[in-house]
């Protein structure tokens, strides 16, 4: 019978992995060759689930596990255990660690977008606006989120690369109420910012409701992910850019790639990299 | 008579002294801290945590606790931003359904945590864990984690309005800290919440129903999850189901560090009030203060713990 | 029932009290706020020497014990334990010293067993810090049979228990461990006659082995039957202190209350009772009654009935069960003569009825709350209007009745807590009377009352029966049942064993019903 | 007397009823619940929890509540995956002296908890608020935010070693539960916990030193913790700052499913040990269910509150 693909998601109360998963289940029915079943977590930082979830996919003799690693360490044992299991994984969205794959003597290839990459394309977009000494602030995401870090070195190379001057830089946790508190103290602190870089679009449109809420309309901001909320925001200026992952099509692309590899086809390797897109006025759909 | 009355001042202020020191240690050792504008800012971010403090100051009154206030935010939100959304209203019909829909919301599901623990005789803490997962998984299931957006563009507005420099929608919470103040000392339902709170058998055998007392408090701060929701959607225009998370936790420590008792029985929705001034006011004054994240997140946690050691030891001096 | 003959120990008594006294106080002050709680006490106890303390509600007997144990640090004066000064800064203090209390408020952990209560001090461990529970619970029970307290099984929770076991069980552990003095705070306010007698053939007992016992009660033949000395406290000073021998019933109540007492109690009462019926119950069966048959009885306009027993005999479950508090099994309650199913006291009150508990602190008051709010709780909605308080009106009434009981109190909005034991059993009664109740339960209505309160409270009684109040009152103080009712019943194990009226009243009678009973039991 | 047996073996039973019913349902309505491999995934999946609950019963026995564990898990990791990534030591070395340190940071943190709590008679709700934000911090500020891995691969293998296919690390917590019921049950210590949360007044009038008590209550669920951490780590082979985020909640949960009451004095540790095992079977069963997340997210708040619902009618039966 059809084989069993076991796909292992973060935080599925998002707008990113909720468009991951309804991709996912769109190509499986579009496929029709095999049986798609999805897990994801209670919160950001619930290892415990991930792990549980693919302990649980073991158990259950899955034939492919497709896993966005909650943790690009504390997962590698648990993935290892599959594969001395028989089954066929693949990574995306976040990479697994490179020394601790290294240590745990797997060989694992990565499908996914340049967080890091995405990062700069969209910070370079406000070093252009602002020109060089432009004064900006970060805001990052979860402290030890993978992603947030990644992103945060974007912004920074970024930022080194436009000579632009970082005022300040701090977690607003990837949400929009604190990213709106944090921000307007910021502002407070430093009432001449002039660029802002959210680590995401949720923390981007508390920002922007914080410089409408001053009435600031000259401080440019830059986020990340393209969710849908923040489409009005781009078309009227008040977004400057933001990031496309095309995260509906990662999951099916790692889909592919596992599917191939469980159907007899060659080993995975390095790095598959997914297509980003910086999204501006200008291409905002 | 001189040094009584003072006693009573100084029992009164109580926290108020945690706050004063906190305002004039940021005024002192930042810039910006005492101008107009932040001190809008400062107003503005209580906001939330005040009215759901203030519902929370009723469940706590009564020895019970409500979990599910963050849950129940996203939940009202969403309801409320699918009704904001619904284009052939006007904005004033859209606004006004749309309040009744975030209030009805709150309401039934503050009922639900009132009425499952006063019939069952369970505990508040069990029965709110439970409606945290409910109210959460619903808000999630009617919007599929989608975020709600683009309301009326006026909608926002009031979120964001001021008058003389302070913002309506904290205006809105000082009036609500008024009604509770009024509710909870002058009337007899107030009288009766104190009195279950300390002694719910004596209250029981005095020939009052505690079901209807136990379910109007939990109703109470339902209604004003729902208060609160519309708040949130003003000011950010968004509504989404992940919104809220944890903010259980900042209301109650609201209620507690303003020196109502965890058990029940005692407080005062004025000290409510200090309460959530002193969070806003740290969060606030630490970022301008300069501190990283980190040392942040731990000087709020030493600062919570000196504020009511503060209460405390001006309790033993008054009392000696 | 022989009163164990202390003749001798006085003698005994006499002799050592010329020695150093084992605990003297001089002039030890203490105020809380405003009020005055002890104004001067001078005390001095002699080893092996039973002392009564007696004094009005509010006189400050409890505030001098809580000194003695330290809970509470006096202001000023000197205490000396055998000579040495003594200032203990927390009950441990105390305990080492040699010195245990039995307080007036109970201080029992409801969901560990009786024995475990009984050991709390000093739990019985091996090396490894173990519990040894075996002879925890056969010393239970040895200290459990020792006050005659037979019918209770050592590892039942004490929540289980009545307040009259739950206060002897507070006795069982104070004797637990040896000790120099032992206090007793009104220890005998739940008890009936029979356990009395127990306790003080206890108190007999230590004394002969030269323990000095100071003893609170405001029974003042108690005071003679067991006392070797006797100091009278009012308004937080000590008037009068002297041998049992030289002193007399009358002069202690003029020390007391500083004036002659009205002979109230003797007064021949003239029964108000009418003919109309106003409770009555028919085979009515309360949640532990083990009898299908119940109970049945009626209760008159104007009557006052009252309900003798033993401790346990199931008459505070009666009155629960009467007034809703718990559901009965069985059978009919009538209220003027017609069915009354009521589901919760709300509908036993809305109906007429009133019920003042046994148990002040669990059940009757809100001690962090103001006396007014506490003298309002049950009659709201005639201090308030739409919704709101009326705190004059509440204040006023508060002050209207807590003068008809002379209550002593610092003002309306004082806590409940800040009141003496006696008085806080009168702002529960002036909770009811509040309301204007056509049918009152009273349980134990003057527990901790001092005796003129209790003149006060039973003339008060009677005024109300006359104006066609109906009263059902449950009482182990026989004297206080005889004064007061018109009728009487006995109950014991759970049912009514006999019913004597007025003429025929005597303490003899009805022990004879409450210990029939009784045996009729142990035949089974 | 065959029915009073058998209400004593009910009400001994207590919430197991429920977690039988559970076994029962999921066993019938899916395949795998019942196989040896998901067992043992659900007991290793419910190790973490059962440890921190264990602590969590002597905090909650005593009438407190301990919100910190959370973060003390996430700093006590960190503390110890720094020790035992320390290239000098021998496997052996290494692991003893991070369990140590984890032991130790626990013990430091619970000590702190307990002794602000019982010196200044604040509510321990707020002084472990204050903790939470203190380790997590305090975590993060040691650890510059970044996870901590590559541990000893013989430490990483212990964590998933199975004996008869039980798993070792819940065989450990397991003897944690035995020896906190020994402790809780039969010895002087333990049974003075019970006094203070029944009443803590006549503990202290009966001679006894509450401060000790309460400080020891605390100290215990921070060495809970300290071991809690060092099998998270041997489970997840990481220490990040930021794991354990809402762990509280969790092991709060399992305490009060299993029956103690949150205002102290009645409890055990065997009803938290089912109350662990319901949340796990629960977590469990759901997803082999195949719900969607959202929809089980709701239903595991509706069946957090149908167990104590299950519990309390057997206490009514049982009372009859
Ligand atoms: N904590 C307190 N705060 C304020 N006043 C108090 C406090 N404790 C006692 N008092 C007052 O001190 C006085 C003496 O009280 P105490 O309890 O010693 O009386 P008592 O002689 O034991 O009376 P009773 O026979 O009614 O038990 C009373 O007026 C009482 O109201
Ligand atoms: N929940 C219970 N479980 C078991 N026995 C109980 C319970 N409640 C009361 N009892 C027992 O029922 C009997 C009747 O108690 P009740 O309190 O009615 O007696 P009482 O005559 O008023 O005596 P007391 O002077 O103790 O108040 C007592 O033996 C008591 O221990
Ligand atoms: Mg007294
Ligand atoms: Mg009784």
């Amino acid at each position: 019978d059809k084989p069993v693909v076991g796909l292992v998601m973060k935080s599925l109360a998002n707008d990113f992995f909720k468009n991951m998963l309804e991709g996912a289940e769109a190509h499986a029915k579009k496929r029709g060759d095999y049986e798609l079943k999805a897990i994801g977590m209670q919160n950001e930082t619930d290892f415990e689930s991930q792990l549980n979830g693919v302990e649980n996919f073991i158990t259950q003799g899955v034939d492919a596990i497709v896993i966005a690693p909650a943790d690009s360490r504390a997962m590698v044992a648990p993935l290892k255990k599959a594969m001395d299991a028989g089954i066929t994984v693949v990574n995306f969205d976040v990479s697994l660690d490179e020394q601790a794959k290294k240590d745990a003597g797997i060989d694992l290839a990565f499908v996914g977008p340049d967080n890091r990459g995405g990062a700069k394309m969209v910070g370079q977009a406000l070093a252009k606006a602002l020109g060089e000494g432009g004064k900006v602030v970060i805001l990052e995401g979860n402290p030890g989120a993978d992603n947030a870090a990644q992103r945060k070195l974007g912004f920074e190379d970024a930022i080194a690369a436009g000579k632009l001057d970082l005022l300040d830089s701090r977690t607003a946790h990837w949400e929009t109420e604190e990213a709106n508190s944090v921000f307007s103290t910021m502002l407070t602190a430093h009432p001449d910012i002039q660029g802002v870089m959210a680590a995401n679009d949720s923390m981007a449109i508390g920002v922007i409701k914080a410089l409408d809420a001053a009435g600031r309309s000259d401080i440019k901001v830059v986020g990340f992910d393209n969710v849908s909320a923040v489409a009005p925001f781009l078309k009227d200026g008040k977004l400057l850019a933001t990031v496309d992952q095309f995260g509906s099509q990662m999951a099916a692309d790692a889909i592919d790639k596992a599917l191939e590899v469980v159907a007899g086809g060659p080993k995975l390797e390095g790095w598959i990299t997914t297509n980003i897109e910086l999204v501006t006025k200008d291409n905002v759909k | 008579m001189p040094g009584m009355s003072m006693k009573l001042v100084l029992r009164d202020a109580g926290i108020g002294i945690a706050l004063l020191l906190l305002i004039v240690f940021f005024s002192l050792s930042t810039e910006h801290f005492l101008t107009p504008n932040n001190i809008s800012n400062i107003l503005t971010q209580i906001t939330i945590n005040l009215i759901l403090a203030i519902g929370m100051t009723f469940v706590i009154l009564i020895g019970g606790i409500d979990l599910s206030v963050g849950s129940m935010l996203a939940f009202c939100a969403v309801v409320a931003g699918t009704v904001l959304t619904i284009p052939d209203f006007s904005v004033f019909q859209a606004v006004g359904l749309a309040t009744l829909a975030a209030l009805g919301t709150g309401v039934a599901c503050g009922f639900l945590n009132g009425w499952i623990s006063a019939f069952w005789g369970l505990p508040s803490f069990i029965v709110t864990l439970g409606m945290l997962n409910i109210a959460r998984g619903a808000a999630l299931q009617v919007t599929d984690a989608r975020t709600i957006y683009s309301f009326p563009p006026s909608f926002n507005a009031f979120g964001s309005q001021m008058v003389f420099g302070v913002p309506v929608v904290f205006l809105i919470a000082l009036a609500l800290v008024a009604v509770a103040w009024f509710v909870l000392s002058k009337t007899v339902f107030g009288r009766l919440l104190y009195g279950i709170g300390n002694n719910e058998e004596a209250v029981r055998l005095a020939g009052h129903s505690l079901m209807f007392y136990k379910v109007a408090a939990f109703t109470i701060a339902g209604a004003l999850v729902g208060i609160a929701a519309m708040v949130y959607m003003a000011r950010l225009n968004i509504a989404s189901p992940i919104i809220g998370i944890g903010f259980e936790l900042n209301a109650i420590a609201a209620v507690i560090i303003g020196g109502t008792s965890l058990s029940g029985g005692r407080g005062t929705v004025i000290g409510t009030l200090l309460g959530a001034c002193i969070i806003g006011v740290l969060a606030n004054g630490l970022i301008l203060f300069g501190l990283s994240d980190f040392m942040r997140q731990m000087i709020t946690g030493v600062v919570i713990i000196l504020a009511v050691i503060i209460d405390k030891y001006r309790e033993r001096i008054t009392a000696a | 029932m022989t009163h164990p003959d202390s003749g001798a120990l006085h003698q005994a008594a006499a002799a050592e009290a010329t020695r150093v006294p084992i605990l003297d106080l001089h002039d030890v002050r203490k105020r809380f706020g405003g009020t005055v709680a002890l104004n001067g006490v001078t005390l001095s106890v002699a080893p092996g020497e039973v002392h009564g303390l007696i004094g009005e509600n509010g006189a400050g007997k409890s505030t001098l014990i809580k000194i003695l144990c330290g809970i509470v640090k006096p202001d000023s004066g000197a205490i000396r334990l055998s000579g040495e000064a003594y200032e203990p800064q927390a009950p441990r203090d105390a305990k080492a010293r040699g010195l245990q209390v039995v307080h007036q408020e109970f201080n029992l952990l409801p969901f560990l067993s009786v024995a475990e209560n009984i050991f709390i001090e000093h739990l019985p461990r091996n090396l490894f810090g173990v519990v040894k529970r075996k002879d925890m619970n056969v010393g239970a029970r040895s200290a459990l049979d020792a006050i005659g307290l037979k019918d209770i099984d050592v590892s039942w929770p004490v929540e289980r228990l009545g307040i009259a076991h739950r206060q002897l069980v507070e006795v069982a552990r104070a004797l637990m461990t040896d000790s120099r003095v032992l206090i007793l705070d009104e220890p005998t306010a739940t008890l009936t006659s029979r356990e009395t007698d127990r306790l003080f053939t206890i108190i007999n007992d230590l004394r002969s082995r030269g323990v000095s016992v100071i003893f609170v009660s405001h029974h003042l033949d108690e005071i003679f039957r067991i006392c070797d000395r006797v100091t009278v406290l009012r308004n937080g000073e000590t008037v009068f202190s002297r041998p049992i021998g030289e002193t007399s019933h009358d002069q202690l109540v003029r020390a007391m209350v500083g004036q002659q007492l009205q002979k109230e109690m003797a007064s021949e009462a003239i029964s108000s009772a009418g003919k109309e019926t106003v409770l009555s119950l028919v085979n009515f069966r309360h949640a532990q009654s083990p009898h299908v048959d119940g109970i049945s009885l009626d209760l008159h306009k104007g009557e006052i009935l009252g309900i003798a027993g033993l401790v346990g005999s199931g008459r505070t479950e009666l009155l629960r069960a009467i007034f809703a508090a718990e559901q009965p099994l069985s059978g009919t309650r009538l209220r003027n003569g017609k069915p009354a199913p009521f589901r919760s006291p709300r509908e036993a009150i809305q109906a007429g009825i009133g019920f003042m508990t046994e148990d002040r602190k669990e059940e009757g008051l809100i001690m962090t709350m103001p006396i007014a709010a506490n003298v309002t709780l049950a009659s709201l909605s005639s201090v308030s209007r739409v919704g709101l308080i009326d705190s004059k009106l509440e204040n006023a009434m508060t002050e209207q009745l807590g003068a008809d009981l002379k209550l002593k109190y610092g003002g309306p909005s004082r806590h409940a807590a800040t009141l003496s034991g006696g008085n806080q059993q009168k702002v529960v009664l002036a909770k009811w009377l509040a309301r204007n109740p056509q049918v009152l339960l009273l349980d134990e209505p003057t527990r901790g009352v001092d005796v003129g309160a209790k003149a006060e409270i039973y003339a008060l009684i009677r005024r109300l029966a006359e104006k066609g109040l109906a009263l059902l009152v449950v009482s182990s103080e026989l004297p206080e049942l005889m004064t007061l009712c018109d009728r009487i019943m006995v109950m014991s194990q759970h049912r009514i064993v006999g019913e004597l009226a007025r003429a025929d009243f005597s303490e003899e009678k009805i022990l004879t019903y409450a210990y029939q009973g009784e045996r009729r039991h142990a035949g089974h």
